[in-house]
């Protein structure tokens, strides 16, 4: 008893102590405060992860750079746990005790749809670093939302487009079985009409599974002339395991969620020839000298590479053009709620980011041109964009 | 059409041999303590990346770094029974199992910590070509996780019936006051429970890592799957949880086959709740033993 | 009902009603609705296991059945959301009976596991047939009661914890009645509690049923206070964390459901500082506060207080 | 009042009861008394349908029960005690007793939760009748103690109580004497005639007390290795040659 008692101490001063830690928390000569929310752990943590980093690198970055209009920039990150609840209470956290001027994130389509309410009834504005249309469409009730990722239909039509050149047209689809893959899902139903498109299977997986050759065999079975694998994580290196060990004699196409040399790695011999829409983060030194983007894409890379020793791959891309765009319109318009929102829906034109070039208007929130992806091959464990 | 059957049927083997080996490693605490350890899943995990960490990072040999993780996981056996389970002294097995859980998150946040969330493999026990059984393939490494499956029912087959230790554990299994009265000592019995159980628990991540790779947080899936297969084969039969493993990995495979692999974990699930209300005891346990159970 | 109760009703009452005249913003209100939400389905779980003797593993389910039925009538049938809500506890009352019918027959764990394939049957469903599948919908809208919308957080604050005090003050009523004395009876011994006529299945289908409704409530006032679901929020590990919430306050006392899943709830955000470290924290705060807090923190206090006073009537 | 026609019950090889039969008369205290490991306590499981016999009938008030499920029975009024005390220790003593009372009420969840007066009303009548039983077995004193805490005497006294509660036909007796000193067996016996007399229940008892036996029953039924080998008045029991075989060992025979 006389252990319990002090166990029950020990456990009531740790909690005292972070209450004081929270509360002891501000203070300091006026920097300009930015929040994110961030699925730095959790089922998205593969999201949550290279954004977090992303954000700390570009803040000391531009702090030592001098800051924006002479103020230092501060970064709030909190981590909502892959957890729309935990989201939620994050993003009033942010709002009410640090009152953040900008809110960059969160990395789920789920968790940003979850926001749009409190962002709105906050007049604050959000950047929010998920692919999902219904995060930013209807515009006009979604005045303080915007968002950077690329639409997964614009990955799909990039698919559908090198297909059709290569004389495919019955796909088998098999997707993860969570947010990532049902909107991968959804966008590969929709464009197939219109590009001519015949799906023909239709399988599923779960996150944590070891072995899909039972969803490929039935791809298989049913006639399809690829395989397009929509997903994230360890699962698209499963499946290009199984699809190399079934030998199936169709090209296995993957979704923009391939773009991490990580996975190569990890898939070895058998992910020679996978082909995917990649943003072009990930191949910029094959870009020409002129693109837009390849002095912004090269230094991101290598700096991110230099601090981190892993890649930031798309998603740390799109945490990059989020915060990117409310640190342009903070530079031009000042810590302004109100203003930065009207800058972020006028201003921002022709802006290059990892994700394309971004031209934001009233009636789109997203901003990004078709033909943000590149095809790309693996070949000899490297990149190789495909013409 | 035979060998798109035969193709499920290997997928089906495949995923089984992972559930079984989870499974096994329930029974052994479940056996000696009626505790239903929901951290099973985290030693499954310490086991793949332990190994990696051994045969990747500091380059040792695969059998040196096989024994050091085997070594290291029942060490973390061995520090969870001392500290959660022992201090607990507790009858109330509901708060020991939330101990487990507890436990269970306390390390997945250390894993996270070490290894970070991306997913870690190594290169097969025996590199080459997947075999090619009348049109159907089946991965080398799959055979290996169904042998070593087999090697451990063997083994642990004769420690529990062979050595006095393993005894004392089956006794324990039975009546834990009988055998307390019997001079067996109890504590540490549930001690080297956990160690073993730690132990096969890893043996099975080494296993299957190259298969299905591994990362900080597939534990609670794998303690899930693992779960269910102790509760189809009747918790508590060593082979029964194999038995159950495999049987419902290949009800997944076989569901994902021919029904929708949308419907996969549902459908095994429903079959199992279905054996259960007929047969209470799994498909291998005695009723009347399943009846002293207290959980 | 007590004296005790009676005190900690109003004192939680008095908590309630201050709170948002003591807070500036919505911040801890939130919070707040979100321990509520919490509490509801700990007031029910806490019911069924400690009076009951059962463990279920499946309340996210219910919780699930809850925001998504009451979401999908409010939304596609256009039903009036309070409506809508009851219908959600309807279909999760059924539910429950019909998962308890069998598994009640059954000794010992069974309730458990079958709650746990349950659940997880529920969000495989839920991630293929409901609306948005696994990305879940938004738009939902919030609770109208007679012409008032709830759309602020204060208004939803006053009328979750309203829902919470009305399930504990019923609760407490049924633990102090004739069933809740059979209940505790079947508890302490299923052989004599048959011996006196008792239809102790029966009984047990009931309280089941009650937990699910109480889970299945506070799914319906969360979907319509956030407004937005996805079958992510209604898996397994909110079971798990339902189970820690009422582990933690003390299954023996009612009072356990609401602070366990108040402190639950209030961790995390209390942890925010640590950063990543949170995960690390939270863990080893639980897995203390389990190896010393035992009984749970609820029924810990009464004892104490029991003592303090000198050992009189220490049961509330 | 109850009638057992050829029970038998084995437990895996061992015949446990074979071929029991046995009639308890309306009104009258009976006794069931023999060695240990005679099976009296499984024919009063058998009885009860604790244990359902393999074979035979019980009947209980002209129906037929042995199929019923232990709560069907108690329903139909008969109630029982236990040999290893079963009462519910964390409850109190009024409690307990309440307990007993709850399957003749049949207010629901809604009525309790809400406190509809439907439900207040069963339960005022619940609590005051308890409070009679209570004072009727003399353990009013007791009322808030916890059952666990009373005195063994005692804790048999209010299982009987409880017994009473449900408001039985048939009282089912496990050896209430056990552990009793003579001053709190000799209060039982007095309390066991006046629950006959006084409220006109049937008593079947199991008990080693012989004296207790004697005093009180009406008539007396003797088992062993599961045989009925004689029945009687406690004075023709006493003089059966085979009864004191039975109890002295094969020498005396």
């Amino acid at each position: 008893m006389r252990f319990g008692k002090i166990m029950l101490s020990v456990v009531m001063s740790v909690m005292f102590v972070s209450l004081l830690f929270v509360t002891a928390g501000a203070a300091g000569k006026e920097p300009i405060k930015i929040g994110a929310i961030l699925s730095v752990t959790g089922p998205a943590s593969f999201l949550g992860e290279p954004e977090k980093n992303t954000l700390v690198m570009l803040q000391d970055q531009i702090n030592k750079a001098g800051g924006i209009r002479g103020a230092n920039l501060q970064v709030i990150i909190e981590d909502s746990k892959s957890d729309e609840t935990q989201a939620v209470l994050a993003a009033k956290k942010l709002l009410e005790k640090d009152n953040v001027v900008a809110i960059v994130g969160p990395s789920t389509t789920g968790e940003s749809m979850a926001l749009v309410p409190i962002m709105n009834a906050a007049k604050t504005p959000l950047v929010s670093c998920a692919a999902g249309a219904p995060i930013t469409n209807p515009v006009s009730e979604r005045e303080w939302i915007f968002k950077t990722p690329q639409y997964d239909t614009s990955a799909v039509e990039a698919i559908y487009t090198y297909m059709k050149k290569h004389g495919i047209t019955k796909v088998g689809i098999i997707t993860i079985a969570t947010g990532f893959g049902d909107a991968g899902k959804k966008a590969l139903h929709e464009i197939a009409p219109k590009m001519g498109m015949t799906i023909v299977a239709e399988e599923k997986y779960g996150p944590k599974d070891s072995d899909m050759t039972t969803q490929l065999t039935k791809i298989k079975a049913a006639g399809a002339q690829a395989v397009i694998n929509w997903s994230v994580g360890p699962g698209q290196v499963v499946v290009t395991k199984n699809w190399h060990d079934l030998k199936m004699g169709i090209p296995l196409y993957q979704s923009h969620g391939w773009g991490s040399k990580k996975n190569i790695e990890l898939a070895g011999k058998a992910a020679e020839g996978v082909i995917a829409p990649l943003g072009r983060l990930v191949v910029w030194d094959k870009l020409s000298d002129k693109h837009p983007q390849k002095a912004l894409l090269k230094k991101f890379e290598s700096d991110y590479k230099a601090l981190y020793k892993s890649e930031p791959g798309t998603f740390g891309g799109h945490a990059y053009d989020s915060l990117m765009m409310v640190v342009e319109a903070i530079k031009k318009v000042g810590p302004d709620k109100k203003k930065i929102r009207d800058y972020l829906e006028t201003g921002i034109t022709k802006m290059p980011g990892t994700g394309g070039v971004y031209t934001m208007s009233a009636k789109d929130h997203c901003g990004l041109d078709a033909g943000a992806f590149e095809m790309v091959v693996v070949k000899n464990g490297d990149w190789e964009i495909l013409k | 059409m035979f060998t798109v059957f035969l193709q499920f049927l290997f997928s089906g083997l495949t995923v089984g041999a992972v559930y079984a080996l989870v499974g096994m490693g329930f029974n052994i605490i479940y056996n000696s303590t009626s505790i239903i350890n929901m951290a099973q899943g985290e030693f499954v995990v310490i086991g793949g990346l332990f190994m990696w960490f051994f045969s990747e990072t500091v380059k040792l040999p695969f059998f040196l770094s096989a024994i050091l993780t085997v070594l290291a996981a029942g060490f973390v056996g061995l520090l969870m029974e001392r500290f959660t389970i022992k201090p607990l002294k507790s009858n109330d097995l509901l708060l020991m199992i939330m101990v487990t859980i507890a436990v269970s998150i306390l390390m997945r946040g250390l894993l996270m910590f070490k290894f970070g969330k991306d997913p870690y493999s190594y290169a097969p026990f025996t590199e080459g070509e997947p075999l090619n059984i009348a049109g159907a393939v089946i991965q080398q490494q799959t055979l290996w996780v169904i042998g070593i499956t087999a090697c451990c029912i063997v083994l642990l087959f004769l420690f529990f019936n062979r050595t006095m230790m393993g005894k004392a554990m089956r006794a324990c299994a039975v009546d834990t006051t009988a055998a307390k009265l019997v001079g067996i000592n109890v504590s540490r019995v549930v001690m080297i429970s956990f160690i073993l159980s730690a132990m096969v628990g890893a043996i099975g991540g080494i296993a299957i890592t190259p298969i299905s790779l591994m990362e900080y947080d597939k534990g609670p899936m794998l303690a899930v799957k693992g779960f269910c297969a102790a509760i189809m084969g009747g918790l508590g039969r060593g082979r029964g949880a194999v038995i159950g493993g495999f049987a419902i990995g290949i009800l997944e495979s076989m569901t994902a086959g021919y029904i929708h692999s949308g419907m996969k974990d549902a459908v095994a699930l429903v079959i199992m709740l279905a054996i259960l209300f007929f047969r209470p005891a799994g498909l291998f346990g005695s009723v009347a033993m399943s009846k002293l159970r207290k959980f | 009902m007590g004296r005790g109760n009676s005190i900690a009703l109003v004192l939680l009452v008095l908590a309630v009603a201050g709170l948002p005249f003591v807070t500036t913003g919505s911040y801890t209100l939130t919070v707040g609705i979100f321990s509520g939400i919490n509490a509801l389905v700990a007031i029910g779980l806490c019911v069924l296991m400690g009076s009951a003797g059962q463990v279920s593993l499946g309340q996210a389910g219910f919780y699930g059945i809850g925001a998504y039925v009451s979401s999908v009538l409010s939304i596609k049938f256009g039903l009036p959301v309070a409506l809508s809500m009851i219908a959600a506890m309807a279909v999760a009352s059924a539910a429950a009976a019909l998962l308890a019918v069998p598994a009640l027959r059954l000794k010992g764990h069974y309730l458990a596991v079958a709650t746990l394939g349950f659940g997880e049957i529920i969000n495989v469903i839920l991630n293929e047939w409901g609306p948005g599948g696994p990305s879940g919908f938004g738009d939902i809208p919030h609770l109208s009661l007679f012409g008032y919308t709830l759309s602020s957080t204060t208004s939803n604050f006053y009328f979750i914890w309203l829902c919470v005090a009305a399930g504990l003050v019923f609760s407490l009523n049924i633990l102090n009645s004739m069933t809740g004395r059979s209940l505790r009876a079947i508890h302490g011994s299923e052989t004599a509690s048959i011996a006196m006529g008792l239809d102790i299945v029966a009984l047990k289908i009931k309280v089941f049923v009650l937990s699910a409704i109480y889970a299945s409530l506070a799914g319906a006032l969360y979907a319509h206070y956030v407004t937005f679901i996805s079958p992510s929020s209604f898996n397994l590990f909110y079971s798990v964390l339902a189970l820690m919430m009422v582990v933690l306050g003390g299954i023996t006392n009612v009072w356990g459901g609401v602070v366990g899943a108040v402190i639950i709830t209030i961790l995390p955000e209390l942890l925010r500082k640590f950063e990543e470290f949170d995960v690390l924290v939270y863990g080893l705060i639980l897995t203390l506060s389990l190896l010393f807090l035992r009984k749970g923190l609820v029924p810990l206090l009464i004892e104490k207080a029991a003592r303090l006073k000198g050992g009189t009537d220490a049961r509330a | 009042m109850l009638e057992l026609k050829g029970i038998s019950k084995g437990f895996g090889g061992v015949k446990a009861l074979s071929l029991v039969s046995l009639s308890v008369e309306a009104g009258s205290v009976s006794a069931l008394i023999g060695p240990n490991g005679a099976g009296k306590s499984t024919l009063l499981n058998a009885i009860s349908g604790i244990d359902p016999p393999d074979e035979g009938e019980v009947i209980f008030s002209g129906e037929r029960v042995n199929r019923l499920s232990p709560m069907a029975i108690a329903r139909r009024g008969l109630s029982r005690t236990f040999q290893h005390l079963e009462l519910f220790g964390e409850m109190t003593v009024l409690e307990n007793i309440m307990v007993g009372r709850n399957a003749r009420t049949k207010a629901g969840f809604l009525a309790a939760g809400l406190r509809l007066p439907s439900g207040l009303r069963e339960e005022r009548e619940s609590l005051s009748s308890s409070e009679e039983i209570l004072d009727y077995i003399k353990l009013g004193h007791h009322r808030d103690d916890l059952a666990s805490n009373l005195p063994i005497g005692e804790q048999r006294v209010l299982e009987i109580g409880r017994a009473l509660a449900t408001g039985p036909k048939l009282l089912l007796l496990d050896e209430p004497a056990a552990g009793l000193n003579m001053r709190e067996t000799r209060d039982l016996g007095e309390l066991i005639k006046r629950i006959r007399t006084e409220k006109g229940i049937t008593i079947l008892l199991v008990e080693h007390d012989m004296d207790l036996v004697m005093r009180i029953s009406d008539a007396i039924t003797v088992l062993n290795f599961g045989e009925v080998i004689a029945r009687g008045t406690p004075l023709e029991i006493q003089k059966d040659p085979l009864v004191i075989a039975a109890y002295l060992g094969d020498e005396a025979a």
